[in-house]
């Protein structure tokens, strides 16, 4: 019975993480449109939702509610099974990714080491590439399966921008692994422990790469807003030219779904640039046993709150792209921006491992 | 020594390479400076050789020297090699002497013809090649030689090539000489089978040393191959008649090609093969009577020409057959004598001939010339010249060498009455066409029409000083080797001995007996009656009673036509030889042989085959790609099915 | 552990299934999938192979597969689109004009 | 671990299947999307990892999507019924069952039900595939990436509107 015990604790532990990661995010995401909307609305001189509750704090609530109880329109000359297939798709997708994604450190329980991530591949790094690769098909499939010609060209923009901005995206990343030599997200973060050290040095800056990948990491990050079509790289959704690009057709369930896809996808690229550049979990650890174990999940959702106050800071402040333009910048500056990085380097590396 | 050899080689290569390459950019000075100047090196290391040779110590036996290995073909071996002995020394100097004055008088001659820098190409790459042959070491590089002068003669004589008589003439002489050559060719071949070898040396060295009488067969079959070479080369019977046709060339080349070198090559051929007809007397007893023949034959039909380059040409078809005379009966060297004589009066004859041409603009008939020794001095007095000296007035070089060979021809070691008589006969008309030629050219009342009466005038220096030295060279090339009769001591023929002296020696065993003439003294005396008499009734027909050639052709009008056709040998050939050959052609090889059986079964049969077959697999090829998938299914499938098999 | 039979053998029934759509399907779009469907077929033979017989040259294989057919799929589909564009067409069966 | 992999060869082979069946090739496109997936999931479980997360990186997420592309840019709807080819339409099925038959008895002749030689633990990631990658098979390497410009050029080229 030890291996039941053993295989079944692990099956209840990873599913219980499965749960509070979920609804961990499911509340994240909710909150994170509140958020938006406050910020956005304070950047505008607004005040943004405050009927609703505190500081309309339950305005996703709210939200949430209309979006069910909206009637569920679907075009005559639609692809029925697609045009449900590919919010559903989407989201899926969007949520799958968080699964590798490592909160903080594990704390142990009885013996039992817990950590705070669903699993650890050790290649986590690729396959979060993977899944966000896969993410293209929802958009695309969308306008597609919609019949109608602006979710058309938006799916259409939206499939260029993506394949365009995900090798921008990967030759950022290869950096960072060239320096920690490791594609699982928690060797890399756990490589970017302490301080660092100038000939020995102590200098009390964090060993995070941002510092040694500074080109990589502006690479990455424009990289990132363009694959989760955020402001302002959102041409595929650009309402003043496509209406409401590929979900203009959507409504109801299916239209909260690509919102929820998306903002999933904004915390998990969030997520891995914190991971990735700016040293995850790692910060000032004290107090107690306890403490000590969730205080850098602390620090890991600090950094994540940055990134997307940030998201949302620019889509406040930046206009559109225009989608020559996006193109453009996408083949002619940040792709030779992250062949530059990778070979600058790849000749570092090399350099200081044989010497 | 080797050194000067190959640099006497080199210079027209490398001109012909020159002016062939950048000639067509370069202006007329700098080809005839590049072409004269190969030419003139090529004299002057010819020279330098003779003389370095002729101090040497080991003088009298050849100089052998191997460059690079050639060909090397299982047993057989070929260097490119050169060979240099007395005989050597004479073709050499002949050569390039006469060479590179015919190439300075072309700077004058071609001036305004056009393909300057052709001409000169061809010109250089001739002179190389006559080189090559004169002093190859052995029977292949020999007949690379061989077959290099019969390119640059088919070249040269088709150099206007768009007149369709200079390039169907140019065909003739590459096709004639080809049937010689298949001779040579096999003749070395059976050599070689014989011998293992090709070399000169080591192949005469053993030849000699065979005991009289042995392997006499095989002797006289080589001896008979070379010689059908030497007779396609040389223009004799029965493969004479490219030479006239090949007048169409520009008159330097029929000088330098057609009269001088090339032509002589056969006589070379047979000279320095000597060893091989010392043991073949019945092969050397053919040389001499087609020679004889040939000499007589061509000197009636030169009666007749009126054509004055014509008349020249079957001039030389004669002088050929003299030297064939002479080697036939083994006086070699007076065979290479006169060899050297003629080149300087014959080649001297067709130039002046040429400055006549030129004067004229381009008219060769005789009968419409005359007079014109007042208004071409130069040109006259070297034709002159030179007509003295073929005719073998005494003191000039012709008498010399042909009273050699005609000595020869009675005692000679096969010598034979009759060849003497025959010989001697043919002096006379030699004399006759020769002063008919001059007496119609250049005296009597001048027969020009107005228009060229003013366009006469003496050719410039660059023709008339090459004439001049030649006329001089035509004067004094005899007196190296004055007869005994005249109180000299034959030194041409001492001269030569080392070379041709085992062949005679062994040619005398077979002959022991040779006819005992009358001494030569009343040969000479015989040849020169005749030669008079010859003059004397050119003087009388052509320059006294004009009226009486008519009248003589108009009585004997057989006799005179037959000589006008020249025997109706062309039209002969043409009804044996080509008329056949074309008929079968056309009806047997083309109709039958070629479309019926050729074309039809395995051409057109086998694209019909392959016709019907593509009809059927055409279906195959739809151009469908899914069918296309599904036969390469039943392709994997089958092989699956295959290896699979139980077995 | 996974029987190497079996592995080979879902890979052969991709592969015919694969082939099927070749010999079958006239939409040339669907004909070019059927093709990296068998090209995954092999792919799946390699890396069954390379595990059964513990050697990693397997998987270079594979991923050599999969770089040509990223090159494939690139030059393919701009065949098609250039076809499409000329000919108005996208049935395999119209695309005949190669023949006598 | 043997049930995922059935489970997953029954999908891929129902998505294969899926691919042939659809009379709309974006059907055709997802299907093959779903084996590409299938047999990520069975090459993780060959431990193939790193070729798995490439399968899908490469394979379902930029070939298939510029598939996807390429069918909505031409807007491929359903395929027009022509049967040009007498050899496929007849001999096609016959081949193809005999194709199977005989390449499945060639595995079981070969490989006899149940023998699976457990080869140990295959170290297949990333490091010792770029190991060998870049050590045995540079060549082949640098090959390709030439291979890939020229796919570039040959596309752009083709796909230019000027012909």
């Amino acid at each position: 019975m030890a291996t039941f015990s053993d295989t079944g604790l692990l099956l209840l532990i990873t599913l219980i993480k499965i749960a509070v990661v979920v609804s961990v995010m499911l509340t994240s995401i909710a909150y994170l449109t509140w958020l938006e909307r406050k910020v956005v609305a304070r950047i505008q001189s607004r005040w943004g939702p405050c009927r609703v509750g505190l500081y309309g704090l339950l305005q996703p609530l709210a939200d949430g509610i209309k979006f069910i109880l909206k009637e569920d329109i679907v075009p005559v000359e639609a692809d029925a099974f697609l045009y449900w297939f590919a919010p559903f798709v989407g989201f899926i997708l969007a949520f799958l990714s968080i699964a590798v994604i490592p909160f903080g450190e594990s704390i142990s329980i009885h013996g039992h080491t817990i950590s705070f991530q669903i699993t650890d591949l050790n290649v986590g790094l690729l396959f979060i590439f993977a899944v966000t690769s896969l993410g293209v098909y929802s958009i695309a499939l969308a306008g597609w399966s919609s019949n109608s010609k602006y979710p058309l060209l938006g799916g259409l923009r939206s499939s260029a921008q993506m394949i365009s901005y995900e090798l921008s995206l990967g030759l950022a990343v290869v950096g960072v692994v060239m320096i920690t030599g490791t594609l699982s997200l928690r060797g890399i973060v756990d490589s970017q422990a302490g301080f660092w050290h100038i000939r020995g040095l102590n200098t009390f800056i964090p060993h995070w790469n941002i510092f040694v990948q500074p080109l990589g990491f502006l690479v990455y990050f424009t990289a990132a807003i363009a694959e989760t079509n955020r402001v302002p790289f959102d041409l595929p959704e650009g309402e003043t030219e496509l209406v409401g690009g590929f979900h203009t057709e959507y409504s109801s369930m299916k239209f909260a779904m690509f919102f929820m896809a998306e903002y999933a996808n904004m915390i998990t690229v969030s997520c891995l640039a914190t991971i990735l550049f700016f040293g995850g979990w790692h910060g000032p650890t004290f107090g107690p046993y306890l403490l000590r174990a969730l205080l850098p999940s602390f620090w890991f959702c600090l950094k994540l709150f940055c990134f997307l106050f940030f998201y949302i800071w620019m889509r406040g402040t930046l206009p559109r792209f225009r989608y020559d333009q996006l193109m453009a910048f996408g083949w002619k500056f940040l792709f030779p921006a992250g062949i530059l990085n990778v070979l600058a380097t790849s000749l570092v590396v090399a350099w200081t491992s044989s010497s | 020594m080797e050194t000067l050899l190959i640099l006497m080689l080199l210079p027209p290569l490398a001109g012909a390479a020159v002016n062939g390459v950048l000639g067509r950019r370069l202006p007329q000075a700098a080809i005839s400076l590049i072409g004269c100047g190969a030419a003139g090196f090529s004299m002057l290391f010819a020279l330098l050789c003779a003389w370095t040779y002729s101090i040497s110590a080991a003088q009298p036996a050849p100089f052998i020297h191997s460059y690079f290995t050639w060909i090397e073909a299982g047993s057989l071996r070929a260097d490119y090699a050169l060979y240099y002995d007395r005989l050597t020394l004479v073709m050499t100097v002949t050569v390039t002497v006469v060479a590179f004055l015919i190439h300075l008088y072309s700077r004058g001659y071609m001036q305004h013809e056009g393909g300057y820098y052709r001409f000169f190409t061809y010109l250089n790459l001739f002179l190389f090649m006559m080189l090559t042959l004169v002093t190859a070491a052995n029977y292949p590089l020999m007949f690379v030689g061989w077959e290099g002068v019969g390119l640059c003669s088919y070249l040269l004589i088709g150099f206007y090539f768009r007149r369709p008589a200079a390039a169907d003439a140019g065909k003739k002489a590459f096709i004639v000489t080809r049937i010689g050559d298949a001779g040579f060719a096999v003749g070395v071949a059976l050599l070689f089978w014989t011998f293992g070898s090709l070399n000169f040396q080591e192949t005469f060295g053993r030849i000699i040393a065979l005991p009289a009488g042995e392997m006499q067969g095989t002797m006289t079959a080589v001896g008979l191959l070379l010689f059908l070479g030497a007779v396609g080369k040389s223009a004799q019977i029965p493969l004479y008649v490219w030479l006239p046709d090949a007048m169409e060339g520009p008159t330097p080349v029929s000088a330098l090609i057609h009269a001088a070198t090339m032509v002589t090559a056969g006589v070379y051929l047979v000279a320095r093969s000597s060893p091989i007809y010392s043991h073949a007397p019945q092969a050397l007893q053919v040389v001499a009577v087609i020679g004889c023949v040939t000499a007589f034959f061509a000197a009636t039909i030169a009666l007749t020409q009126n054509d004055l380059k014509r008349m020249l040409a079957y001039s030389t078809i004669s002088q050929l057959g003299y030297m064939f005379i002479g080697c036939g009966v083994g006086a070699f060297a007076a065979g290479i004598f006169h060899l050297m004589t003629h080149a300087c009066f014959k080649s001297l004859l067709f130039l002046a001939a040429g400055s006549v041409m030129h004067a004229l603009d381009g008219e060769l008939d005789m009968r419409k010339m005359g007079g014109l020794r007042r208004k071409m001095k130069t040109t006259f007095l070297t034709f002159f010249i030179a007509t003295l000296a073929i005719s073998g007035v005494p003191g000039l070089s012709g008498f010399f060498s042909k009273d050699e060979i005609l000595a020869g021809a009675y005692e000679g070691p096969l010598g034979q009455p009759w060849l003497y008589w025959l010989g001697a006969f043919t002096a006379g008309l030699t004399a006759l066409y020769m002063f008919r030629g001059l007496f119609l050219t250049f005296f009597g009342k001048s027969r020009l029409t107005p228009d060229l009466e003013h366009h006469v005038h003496e050719s410039g220096s660059k023709m008339t000083v090459p004439l001049l030295v030649l006329a001089l060279f035509s004067i004094v090339a005899g007196d190296v080797s004055w007869p005994k009769a005249f109180g000299g001591s034959e030194s041409f023929d001492r001269y030569l001995e080392p070379v041709f002296k085992p062949s005679e020696d062994s040619l005398r065993a077979f002959a022991p007996s040779a006819a005992h003439g009358p001494g030569s003294d009343a040969l000479m005396i015989f040849a020169l009656l005749f030669a008079g008499l010859g003059i004397l009734v050119a003087y009388w027909f052509y320059l006294r009673s004009t009226r009486l050639p008519a009248l003589l052709a108009e009585r004997f009008s057989l006799l005179y036509n037959t000589l006008l056709h020249k025997y109706y040998v062309d039209e002969f050939y043409d009804w044996l030889i080509v008329r056949p050959l074309r008929v079968g052609s056309e009806k047997l090889l083309w109709q039958e042989c070629d479309v019926g059986a050729i074309d039809g079964v395995m051409v057109n049969g086998t694209a019909k085959l392959v016709d019907d077959a593509g009809g059927f697999l055409r279906r195959i090829q739809s151009g469908n790609i899914r069918s296309y998938a599904s036969w390469v299914l039943l392709g994997a499938t089958v092989w699956l099915a295959y290896v699979l098999w139980p077995r | 552990m996974i029987p190497i039979a079996h592995v080979l053998a879902l890979s052969v029934a991709l592969f015919v299934i694969g082939a099927a759509g070749f010999v079958f399907r006239k939409n040339i779009i669907t004909v070019f999938m059927c093709i990296e469907l068998m090209l995954n077929a092999v792919n799946l033979a390699f890396i069954g192979f390379s595990r059964y017989l513990g050697n990693l040259d397997g998987h270079l294989f594979v991923f050599f597969v999969i770089v040509v057919a990223a090159a494939e799929a690139s030059v393919g589909l701009a065949i098609i689109i250039a076809l499409n564009r000329n000919r108005d067409s996208l049935n395999i069966d119209d695309l005949d004009s190669m023949k006598m | 671990m043997l049930i995922l992999f059935y489970v997953c060869a029954v999908l891929a082979v129902l998505a294969a299947l899926s691919v042939v069946a659809q009379r709309t090739p974006i059907y055709s496109a997802l299907s093959l999307i779903v084996v590409l997936c299938a047999l990520a999931v069975v090459y993780l479980l060959l431990d193939a990892e790193f070729i798995a997360v490439i399968q899908v990186i490469v394979y379902a997420g930029a070939i298939m999507v510029l598939f996807v592309y390429v069918i909505m840019l031409l807007n491929a709807g359903r395929e027009e019924p022509s049967q040009r080819s007498r050899m496929a339409r007849w001999l096609g099925a016959p081949l193809l069952a005999a194709f199977l038959v005989e390449i499945l008895i060639a595995v079981w002749n070969q490989f006899p039900a149940g023998n699976s030689r457990p080869a140990g633990v295959l170290n297949a990631g990333p490091a010792a595939i770029g190991h060998l990658l870049f050590r045995n098979y540079v060549l082949p390497f640098e090959a390709t990436s030439i291979l890939i410009l020229v796919a570039i050029m040959g596309a752009v080229v083709l796909a230019k509107r000027e012909f």
